[in-house]
């Protein structure tokens, strides 16, 4: 199956070599979120592969683990109302 | 930003601002940044872009991009398209419909444009239900499944859009969804790219109707199903039919190459005005 | 081409009228008695680097004129009743909208299917009041071959130069009877172009609000990006619900017909001069036999004079007060059952002026003698 | 009442009405006549005609109305000239003469004309047996009602019938012009 | 079920109405404000032995409704401006055929989208004219919950009576507001069933020609096998192009319902009886605001009447003239541009009466102290 | 007389009589004559039969029949006929239809009739061209023919209508000629025997417009025509493609068991009537 | 092919024993046509494969041949205008 | 002008909304007091509530007129109560209320409220904490209203709570009642 994961994998293969886990952390954050566009609905959360997100008390991603995302453009590519951007790619 | 995953926002009105108008969670935010993702991909130029719509959610998405909109009556937009297209066949010509604006009222349309092969391209947000209106059953809406019209479950057959499309002669034909986003992009470019008429259906959710009336869950439940549910058609050739059982064919479905409407025309009248002008 | 003299019908004349006023698009689908319209532009069109397409249905036919407009073409399409009822939604979309684009409607008998083939003016009020919503329809209603050319021409220009729909209204009589008409040479006759935006694509309001009401047009393609929408809508065209902004939009529809309704709205009048007391008040073919009328009247020393409105809506209630000014009698011929006759008694006292109808609804043309007759019964009501 | 009309719709209004059954190639005898008279000889000129609903065959009608001053009425109220190629059209449309109006008939088709006071030629035989075709009898009795009446110049009808001819059937068409002018030419002597 | 009280919706009660009044056959295509009656009927049909069928779109569903009256169904649709453009052709059909049926029009603003889920009342002109060729519409509007069900009733009644289509016009406040409603026991209620054939089949004629102007009405499959046809028809319902079939046809369809003008002709009178020289006539929604505006204005020691016509079409030009017989002033509220108004210019002598427009068209509803400003104003230039 | 040819006659309309309006040579009156007599094969009562039409030469079709008739607007045939059987079930609902009237203005009633499967009958005569309004160019129209509208020749793709309809979701789907009368025959009576949605195309010649503008001559050259280009399917099914060219299939196209409509609604509504009386 | 013709010929076999030239003639034709309904469209005339007919002046059928006809049904089938009837069948 | 209608559209006429964000279920809220007051306390009633043009979420709100006498107009003029769950509803409907009228507020989520005449109480919170679903805060400020201006009966509105509330939640929206009843009582004591 296409699967965007898998697809998105393909492409971010230049960046494995380096360390993946030590470029972001909260003051590096792999993403911008747009969180007055955001409008919830969990889909970042739930479906993000590293568990980078958890809920906030409104329901909006929280980054909790920024240093585990893959730029794997799962979310960017999912949210349904743009609110996510990557900040590298 | 700079970066690329930016691009997007490049592309929405200046003027209309976000947050848009749909439910939280809805697929139709997905498919807006699919479509101006292939656009960018193949640098089109903004003006030289129409994107028509009916009336429905799905038809509320072209007012947010920075092309030329159109946003008709419900069903019509095909129809209008083609006065657009054929009166200035330049022009890239995308029409955003649901499975109610471009199968119910807008069906007889849909078919003709197909038959001319009209060089348009269509992305058919199929989620099963009118959700604009609040959760009517839709030409598509699986039979026993519930609609607000439907309240016991829906008695009717669904439409296929696909094989409808190829039956009436579209050029182009292909299915994804928004949770195979990836695959959405290509079949979305494919079309673009395609000179004729070229259909791309979009699996949807309407969670908000829906998935709420047949308690098929939320946005990340539905996207869910659409993970687990859709074959792609390389994949699906090789099952046997009983493993195909509930699932859903994606991908190209049909890719012909024929003559043009705009371009026959062209022809046509070209050669009239020769022969009047060679006249005395 | 210029100046030749023809034989020519009313739809065959429709067809030089559109070419010459610049018409380069026409979308339609047949229907009696307007079906020789479509066939003209299908021959003519591809001749000259205009474009016909004959549509799936006359929805789908309105709808790719107003889609063509909306790309820059001068636009068209003929119909008949059962057809003209079915573009109402799409004609109030370009209303709405301000686009224009031109519609002829040769009448024949309704309601539905009706009388095909045979003559009626029963859609007098549906011109104006076919879609739902408030709207200001132009009606244009010529009574000769050769006016047929020549209000298609206007209607044409109205429809640019007032970013509005016009309905010219013909009848079966007046779309096949054949006249002789002298086509005029393009520059004897007067083409209006649809006012272009002045200003950069970031200022562009596609639906500005200006002192006269008509907002300059972009094309699509041409850089400008703007969105058009049949909600209602802001200056820019995006949708809104906010009441200024609305009634600022129906306003805006509404004056920029209303207030040029002294220009737009012509009449001729014939044998008016010495004030007649009795007069005949008809439109299209049936003023021809009200004309013939009163020439039999007068040469009866009867003294009788005729009126014809060439513009059916908008209704200019000065102009129409005006002309009947001497007129104590007045009858009202129509082929219908009454719907001319309404419009009028908006605008008139009845105190002043009696209205009496003539109406004949069963597919044949008033005669010159019945309107004589009719002449003879209200002289002596008079007396 | 009927009568008053007559005279007032006098002037040098002329109404012509050629009549006969679906297929028989009126109409464009009709328009022939009127675009010879409108744009040749430059007279005013209304040409109608009627549609059945039922459009498949069965009578047909046109009618050509002719002046120098502007025409109101385009149809036609009293007609000065009837020609009837079948005796229904001439049943039904008989009445419609003036008093002192040209009757002419197809003479083989109407065995009972309603009057003796009027022309007949067998124009459908004659169309057959002197050009080959029966579908050129429009345009003999329209080259006979030329050479009659006076109405149409003769210049101006050979003009229009070679412009309007179906293509490759000019020649035919010229020749049943022709006969037409030379049958009435025969009566008129 | 019998005398219950219920919390409705408008549109819920005009599901209520149309059970009641023996419809059993609703086909329909979804639109705001009016879906909730396709909603009510999608639950309530099968539960009743009714059937209740989706539609591809309102052409069809005008077809569906028309199709199963033909087969002796009681059967209505809903649905609000666009759709109601749409419907306009069939609905000619269903004028020419004398098939009756019922239409339920919730009116939202136009033209064309609009303002889906905002108040209008610009559908008043096009519930008359809106489709081609001359008919005679019976039109009801209702005020509030209650009134809609009992003239759903009286809508499938006089469309039974006078075998016609009967509009129903609501609007989106009253479709949606919420007020309780009587449910009456069904012998409380009078339900007219169309008149059957007493002749045997041989001597059935589809539209006979009566004394009052309305044929007895076989169903398909009875036996009588006739033939209907959007043609103009003779007696029996065949095609007919002879005028004087044409003629009685027409006739016959204005008569039975100009004929009974004044019996369908409802008007409800607010504070009349004093013959008071102002007065305020609106129609559905609006005239709660004139009712309350009444109030308050004669707590202030104002004057003021209002008048309230149930049914807008036709017009009783005898029944408005008399009860306008007192006012010198009259302001005609209305949510839209001005179309009442004109309806009301035709029969009114404008030197007795003056008409005063209160017009508002921005999607919101005219309130009770706009009505009485305007009185006020109205008072000071009476002095 | 009493013979069997005879039958047509006594199915004839009392009060209006022939001849009928079509051309000299028309095939509509063949299709009025097969229709007549599979229905009288089948032995279906004249009270029980509805026979719908729109409008055009094939539409006015219903008004020379004895049945209960309903001649309605152009293209909604189809719609109207579906008000009358779901009204009333126990009626056999016909449908009479031009190629015009059925694809150009109708299509979108016929596909959702096909997918609702609907127990109606339409019998779509295709005789490739607006035949009542003079001649104008249908949907079915070949590409390069001649109609007033396309004076330079067709540029339009065309519909197969049966191919429409199989996709749309029809349960029986048949084309016959009115030069193969008895194939025709069987075709119409399989038709009105099929508990479903059924569609018999019939090849017919309207020598009037489409035979003139296009030289293809008469009505004796059209059928003709007919006859040396049909091909039954069970024939058609063992020639190589090469053979098909120019050829056109003909007979049973596309059976297929499924829930009728009516049916299915009077189910759903017998289960709630039930429910509800089983209700205190 | 299902050509009308050849299916014709089975249901016409039980006739087939009797000797067919002999049972009609101008006396006792095969057929009724009605002249009036009939519009010369040539049909019969030009099928009829025992060529039964031939035209008369107006273009209609003259059955000049009776003896030869088979009853094959052919022209009484696809008349158009529904004016032929058998008279045996 | 205004405050003399005020005095006019008096009587017993008593006009409320509810309103809040989309999702708070106040439309139902609306329909619950209205069929109380109207089905079963037998007064008359009006409730009408305002759709946006784009319904997917935003602002909600919820119009209730109760009054003896008949109802002419039907939409709230001037407002005799007021809830608001959010600051945008109150912000945006404040001013209809009444001079002397009531005002109650969610006073977690109004955070500035126009007024301190006001009542507040932490509707959302409460129902979160104590009924353990968000969801029931309408029902929570409805029991509320009953409890502070007795223009319902509870009886009638735990009966339609029972009545209307979503199947399987009757439960939890009684509770909800009972909360809303208990916090108006401490509020009074
Ligand atoms: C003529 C007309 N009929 C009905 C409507 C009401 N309407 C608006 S959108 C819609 C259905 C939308 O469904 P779909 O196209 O599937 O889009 P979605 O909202 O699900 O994206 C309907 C019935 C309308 N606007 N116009
Ligand atoms: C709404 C509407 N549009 C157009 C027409 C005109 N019209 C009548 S029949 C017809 C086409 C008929 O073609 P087809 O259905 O193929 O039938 P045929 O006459 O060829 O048998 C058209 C366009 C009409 N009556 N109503
Ligand atoms: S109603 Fe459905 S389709 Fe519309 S915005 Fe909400 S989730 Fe999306
Ligand atoms: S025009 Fe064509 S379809 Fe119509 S009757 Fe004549 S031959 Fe038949
Ligand atoms: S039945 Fe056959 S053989 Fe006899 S005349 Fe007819 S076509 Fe000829
Ligand atoms: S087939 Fe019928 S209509 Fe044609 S010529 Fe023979 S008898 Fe006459």
């Amino acid at each position: 199956m296409t699967d965007t994961p898998e697809k998105v994998e393909e492409k971010a293969s230049p960046q494995q070599s380096e360390p993946v886990k030590s470029k972001w952390d909260a003051e590096h954050p792999p993403l911008t979120i747009f969180y007055h566009w955001c409008k919830a609905c969990n889909i970042c959360i739930a479906f993000c592969p590293q568990k980078v997100f958890e809920p906030d008390r409104d329901g909006k991603p929280n980054m909790v683990r920024p240093e585990d995302c893959t730029q794997c453009a799962f979310c960017w590519l999912h949210c349904p109302d743009l609110a996510i951007v990557s900040n590298e790619k | 930003m700079q970066t690329k995953s930016d691009i997007v926002h490049h592309y929405l009105r200046p003027k209309k601002k976000f947050p848009h108008v749909w439910c939280s969670g809805c697929g139709l935010g997905v498919i807006l940044g699919s479509l101006i993702r292939s656009i960018d991909a193949l640098q089109m130029p903004k003006d030289d872009i129409v994107v028509c719509s009916g009336i429905g959610c799905s038809s509320r998405l072209p007012v947010y991009i920075d092309f030329n909109t159109l946003h008709t009556t419900h069903g019509r937009a095909i129809a209008f398209a083609t006065g657009v297209k054929f009166s200035n066949p330049r022009l890239k010509v995308i029409v955003v419909t649901g499975d109610g604006d471009c199968l119910a009222i807008g069906g007889n349309h849909f078919i003709h444009a197909c038959r001319r092969n009209i060089d348009i391209t269509v992305i058919l947000v199929n989620n099963w239900i009118y959700g604009m209106t609040g959760g009517q059953f839709s030409p598509t809406t699986p039979t026993g499944k519930i609609g607000s019209t439907a309240p016991y479950g829906n008695i009717e057959q669904t439409f296929d859009p696909t094989k409808l499309a190829i039956a009436a002669g579209a050029a182009y034909v292909a299915r994804s969804t928004v949770y195979h986003v990836d695959q959405l992009d290509k079949m979305i470019k494919g079309g673009l790219e395609k000179k004729g008429f070229s259909v791309v259906e979009v699996i949807s959710n309407c969670h908000t109707y829906f998935g709420r009336l047949n308690k098929e869950g939320d946005a990340v439940e539905m996207l869910t199903w659409m993970k687990a549910h859709a074959m792609p058609i390389q994949a699906a050739r090789k099952l046997p039919p009983e493993k195909m059982e509930g699932k859903f064919v994606t991908g190209l479905l049909h890719d012909e190459e024929k003559q043009e409407y705009c371009d026959r025309y062209a022809q046509l009248s070209e050669d009239l005005m020769k022969k009047t002008e060679a006249r005395p | 081409m210029s100046n030749q003299v023809k034989l020519l019908q009313g739809n065959e004349a429709c067809v030089e009228g559109a070419v010459l006023a610049g018409v380069r698009f026409f979308a339609g689908y047949p229907i009696t008695p307007s079906t020789e319209i479509a066939e003209g532009m299908a021959r003519r069109l591809p001749r000259i680097g205009g474009r016909f397409i004959q549509m799936e249905d006359e929805i789908a036919s309105m709808a790719a004129i107003i889609g063509a407009s909306c790309a820059g073409s001068k636009s068209m399409t003929a119909t008949s009743g059962p057809g003209f009822s079915l573009m109402q939604e799409n004609l109030g979309y370009a209303y709405i909208t301000e686009t224009p684009c031109v519609v002829v409607d040769v009448q024949r008998g309704g309601p539905s299917t009706g009388l095909p083939t045979k003559i009626s003016q029963s859609d007098t009020m549906q011109a104006a009041y076919g879609t739902h919503g408030d709207y200001y329809a132009i009606v244009l209603a010529p009574s000769s071959v050769e006016e047929s050319l020549h209000l298609t021409v206007k209607a044409v220009n109205y429809s640019e130069m007032y970013r509005t729909p016009v309905i010219v209204l013909l009848d079966e009589v007046l779309g096949h009877m054949r006249e002789k008409v002298v086509i005029p040479a393009l520059d004897e006759i007067e083409v209006q172009e649809r006012r272009r935006p002045a200003v950069p694509p970031d200022w562009y309001k596609h639906y500005a609000i200006t002192a006269t009401g008509v907002s300059a047009m972009a094309s699509f393609g041409e850089g400008y990006r703007f969105n058009v929408t049949g909600l209602t809508h802001d200056e820019l065209g995006f949708p809104t619900a906010v009441p200024r902004e609305i009634k600022a939009m129906l306003d805006k529809l509404k004056d920029k017909v209303v207030k040029n309704a002294d220009a737009i709205a012509e009449f001729e009048s014939t044998e008016m001069d010495d004030d007649p007391k009795v007069a005949i008040l008809s439109y299209g073919i049936v003023s021809r036999a009200a004309k013939q009328a009163v020439a039999m009247a007068r040469e009866q020393r009867l003294k009788v004079g005729a009126i014809r409105p060439k513009t059916i809506w908008p209704l200019s209630e000065s102009k129409v007060r005006d002309l009947l000014k001497p007129v104590r009698q007045l009858i009202v011929a129509e082929l219908n059952q009454g719907q001319l006759i309404n419009m009028v008694k908006q605008c008139i006292d009845r105190n002043h002026t009696e209205l009496i109808p003539l109406q004949k609804y069963d597919g044949e043309l008033i005669t010159p003698s019945e309107i004589l007759h009719k002449i003879k019964e209200v002289k002596h009501h008079a007396n | 009442m009927k009568t008053k009309e007559k005279q007032v719709t006098g002037s040098d209004r002329y109404e012509i009405r050629l009549s006969g059954s679906g297929g028989q190639g009126l109409i464009l005898a009709g328009v022939m006549l009127a675009e010879a008279v409108g744009t040749i000889d430059g007279r005013n000129v209304a040409q109608t005609q009627s549609y059945g609903p039922e459009a498949r065959g069965g009578a047909s009608r046109a009618d050509v109305v002719i002046s120098d001053d502007e025409i109101s009425y385009p149809k036609a109220m009293k007609l000065d000239l009837l020609l009837a190629l079948t005796q229904e059209a001439c049943d039904s449309y008989y009445h419609d003469l003036k008093e002192d109006g040209t009757l002419i008939i197809d003479s083989h088709m109407v065995t009972q004309p309603p009057t003796p006071r009027c022309y007949g030629f067998p124009f459908v035989q004659l169309a057959k047996s002197e050009i080959g075709v029966a579908m050129v009898a429009n345009v003999v009795s329209l080259g006979t009602i030329c050479e009659l009446t006076g109405i149409v110049s003769k210049q101006a009808l050979t003009e229009v019938v070679r412009r309007r001819a179906p293509r490759g059937t000019e020649e035919k068409n010229l020749k049943a012009l022709e006969l037409g002018f030379q049958i009435a030419k025969n009566v008129k002597k």
